[in-house]
């Protein structure tokens, strides 16, 4: 599937849902199976900034390709982070940094989330553009 | 259970008392009805404060101070009417013994920085204690590093209450002032604030009172509990957002040179030389915020004319039920159990991260706070991340308690 | 006298203007209506500003930053939303370069005591004007004191306009900052503002502008003119009374140490060390007045609305006429006669002291300003106890220009 | 004429006059008819603090009677200082320090004047109470 492809389908998925208990349900369901960085990465370098919780946030790329592991103090946040992986990881570094994210306004997640909360979901999605361009001239060079 | 609280009469019409808070009638989140309990970070207006700011606005807005016309004189006496009801509201014994500052923020960074540079020198020493506000940390910080005098912290025991005899025994002539909160806005400890100012006052160290989490919940009388200063915030009681309150001992701030300079704080202005006004006009640069000093002043007489002593009495049955009914949570782990408190609430709930369980409980239409609550060395001190915080006014219910417990029991069961 | 004004058709529909400002709707002095020009004090607040109040209360009231809630966040976007909305006021090129205070002397204070002690240190020198307003006097008298640097003073010419040749003449070295005002609050000169920022950057010395009589009258870009820093007061352009702006380039603020310590100006805070938030929060300390700078918002966006060019080439017929008018009266003297001006017309009638003409304009339903007008220096080299002010806004007429003129006329009869 | 004869005939005086720029007329009048003060007590001393315009008083027994003169630069001020002396010189120090002056409230000179100007008034009285009593210490010792 395609990043668009993924996106459009976890729109989907919470269009089903209607109460917002029922979509945190989910999120936290998502949070509880995120695939967790191992635990040498749990570092400062990894932390990302602007978010009321902890978050970490590993990278690594094979055949071209960059899969993302992560993991937070909180269970909501690693739901997040557990959607931002699913839409991102395995794909190529230039699919990422040139991705359109738009299912977090779709989901209604943006003006749901607490301001700090959704503050940290796009520092880690910045991050994550930002190791995917990092890669990219890395493989460039 | 047999709860005393619920079984005793609420000391106030609390159904009443709701219908002069438009925010409380009207908002809803997610399209439930807003339960608010975030009451510590600020609090809502009642009807006459917002009709007191209208009325100013489309009455009388002027400048105060040197007006010949007679909208100005107008708003110079309503804004010095505030200051008189500020002052009679924590019995004051000079009306020009109340500053306005934009907050307590505002208060104690003048106090730090007008007193800190007249009286502090190196090796000198601020007293604080383990459990202040940010506000009440940072300003001292700022001036002990300038001055080259130190801070040191009176330590406090595991239910969040202040060890008397460590201040005690930090109690020395080195001191040169105690600032100390009176209620901790995380754990709503009671702090023994008259025993403090006694034991301070008997080595002649002057205390300054943050009493921004004391003010809307406890009657104060300084010329009974005699703080040296006393600092307080008007969106926290009530009134607008952007002012507040220094009250400060005449003799005092008669003996500190102004804070900030601009208009209205001085006599006379020559590029040589300049002289500063009396009290209150020395500590007040600038045009004032009239308006948030009226709104303020509505507020006062509002919670005057409810009754201060039927808001505490409500208020202490609804925090004795609030503790008894959260009690029942599976897993809750309260952070502070004083003996003595006031307002504030902090709980965690097994090890579910405090962010989260604010959010569902935002989800389900209550309001509260987590994190650190500007008190970060309380959270070190205590090893958590943060709290949950749900902090009561009068305007709240026994009703909403529950609701608060139940979304917080489906919350946890959700993140467990 | 063929008026030129007069005859050129009104820039604003000034009678649909008046609609939208209650208080010259329905306000009456001693039975008369009242013809406000105390506008250099403060000024008016269109409805618009006084709902954005009401519905802050009554729908969103609540903390901002760091709240986990519903409407924390509400607050929280209104509030940077205002932050945005003055940036682009005076287009800056990053919010954050926008910090909101209590007003202009507070904005001052900020930046004389943070740049100073950072800044500032024996022997240099602090250039200010002949006419600044006493909030742009003090706080530089208090730091010089403090450090030991001098403040100098660019003298003006009988007109009431600065001497730029001496102003050339007295940059040099030695001096570290420029703080002028860009219009006169008492003789209405607008100062060469660009003319002195160039020259003040060509020997990298930043420039402080008080645009506390400038941001309502003149459009002003912060890119175009680089001021380094520019403050203004919310209550003098249609705004609540209580906030302010203090606009800093970035470069400069991210140099200077926080002016107050306390809550969200931190990033962490141990008793050991704490480490400062990021801008624009560093300089903003304790919980900021939401109200006011929504308030303030509304009243810029309700400018916007309104036309800026419109409300200046009013403005200008309108005190053009004024002068015109007022010339007229049998031994009238203005004080200030610069060939640039803007908003305020001082002046004397004979030798009648500023203060009986004033109380008999206000008796008389007008309401303008006497005394020093927070100048007292320049009062000093013009030997005189002080002016009557008339400061003109652009919901004034020319019908109340005349009715000035008359009431002149009339207490000057009385009192000669 | 007894201090209170004096004061009950200003107040008539004044209810007489319907328009407040009257009263002011009358005012200034006085104001122009102001025994002054001679130049040599024209002192700092003898100034009173708290009005806009400067106010000098100055004060003499005279057969146990005291008599006040006086002067400001204002003459708005100059007629409220004459009917201050109107009303208390004349009398003995005694009788000023114990009088009750309520003609300033009955013509409602003080709401109706600027607060500066209406202080003004009040230190003005002060000050001459001040006098009485301090002629009063003299003349018992
Ligand atoms: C030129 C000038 N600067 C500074 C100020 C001070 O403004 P504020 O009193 O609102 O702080 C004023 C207003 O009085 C002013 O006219
Ligand atoms: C105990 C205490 N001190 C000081 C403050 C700071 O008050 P403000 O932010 O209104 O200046 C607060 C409120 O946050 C508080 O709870």
């Amino acid at each position: 599937m395609t990043i668009n492809e993924k996106q459009d389908e976890l729109i989907a998925d919470f269009s089903m849902m209607e109460e917002w208990m029922d979509k945190y349900e989910y999120i936290i369901q998502l949070g509880k199976e995120l695939p967790l960085i191992a635990e040498q990465y749990k570092t400062d370098d990894n932390l990302i900034k602007g978010c009321q919780s902890r978050v970490w946030l590993h990278t690594e790329l094979k055949d071209g390709k960059l899969f993302f592991t992560g993991d937070s103090d909180a269970v909501i946040t690693k739901g997040l982070i557990s959607l931002m992986i699913s839409v991102l990881s395995g794909h190529t570094p230039k699919d990422i940094a040139a991705s359109d994210i738009y299912f977090i306004d779709a989901i209604g997640l943006r003006s749901h989330l607490s301001p700090t909360r959704s503050n940290g979901l796009l520092s880690m999605l910045k991050q994550m553009k930002l190791y995917a361009v990092a890669y990219m001239a890395k493989m460039e060079s | 259970m047999d709860n005393v609280s619920t079984l005793a009469a609420p000391a106030l019409d609390v159904a009443r008392i709701r219908k002069d808070f438009p925010l409380l009638q009207q908002a809803t989140v997610y399209g439930l009805p807003l339960v608010y309990f975030d009451n510590g970070a600020t609090t809502q207006k009642p009807q006459v404060v917002l009709d007191t700011l209208e009325q100013y606005y489309t009455g009388y807005n002027s400048n105060v101070h040197r007006g010949v016309h007679h909208l100005s004189q107008k708003a110079t006496d309503a804004y010095e009417e505030a200051r008189k009801t500020a002052a009679a509201y924590i019995n004051a014994q000079y009306s020009h013994e109340v500053i306005f500052t934009k907050g307590t923020t505002d208060s104690i960074n003048l106090v730090a920085s007008s007193f800190g540079r007249t009286f502090l020198q190196a090796g000198d020493v601020v007293l604080i204690s383990a459990m202040e506000h940010h506000s009440n940390i940072v300003p001292w910080q700022m001036i002990c590093e300038e001055k080259g005098a130190e801070l040191k912290v009176i330590p406090i025991n595991e239910r969040g209450e202040l060890l008397m005899d460590e201040f005690s025994r930090l109690l020395n002539e080195r001191v040169k002032i105690v600032a100390v909160t009176y209620v901790s806005n995380t754990m709503g400890t009671v702090n023994p604030v008259k025993d403090i100012i006694t034991q301070a006052h008997a080595r002649n160290i002057p205390v300054l009172l943050d009493a921004a989490q004391a003010i809307q919940h406890i009657t104060i009388d300084v010329q009974d509990l005699q703080p040296d200063f006393l600092a307080f915030s008007g969106h926290k009681i009530y009134g607008p957002t952007g002012i507040g309150v220094l009250y400060g001992k005449e003799a005092w701030l008669n003996k500190m040179p102004p804070y900030q300079g601009g208009g209205d704080m001085i006599k006379t202005v020559t590029f040589a030389k300049t002289i500063y006004n009396e009290l209150p006009y020395k500590f007040e640069a600038g045009t004032p915020d009239v308006s948030g000093a009226i709104g303020l002043a509505a507020a006062l007489n509002y919670l005057q004319q409810v009754g201060l002593e039927k808001i505490q009495q409500y208020e202490e049955q609804l925090i004795e039920y609030a503790l008894q009914a959260l009690q029942q949570v599976p897993g809750i782990r309260f952070i502070g159990q004083a003996a003595h408190r006031s307002g504030a609430i902090s709980f965690l709930v097994d090890d579910i991260h405090p962010y989260d369980l604010g959010e569902l409980l935002d989800k389900q239409g209550i309001a509260v706070r987590t994190g650190h609550h500007c008190t970060e060395p309380l959270m070190d001190l205590f090893k958590i991340p943060g709290t949950v915080r749900a902090s009561l006014s009068f305007y709240n219910t026994f009703e909403e308690v529950d609701k608060l417990v139940a979304a917080v029991n489906r919350a946890a069961a959700m993140l467990r």
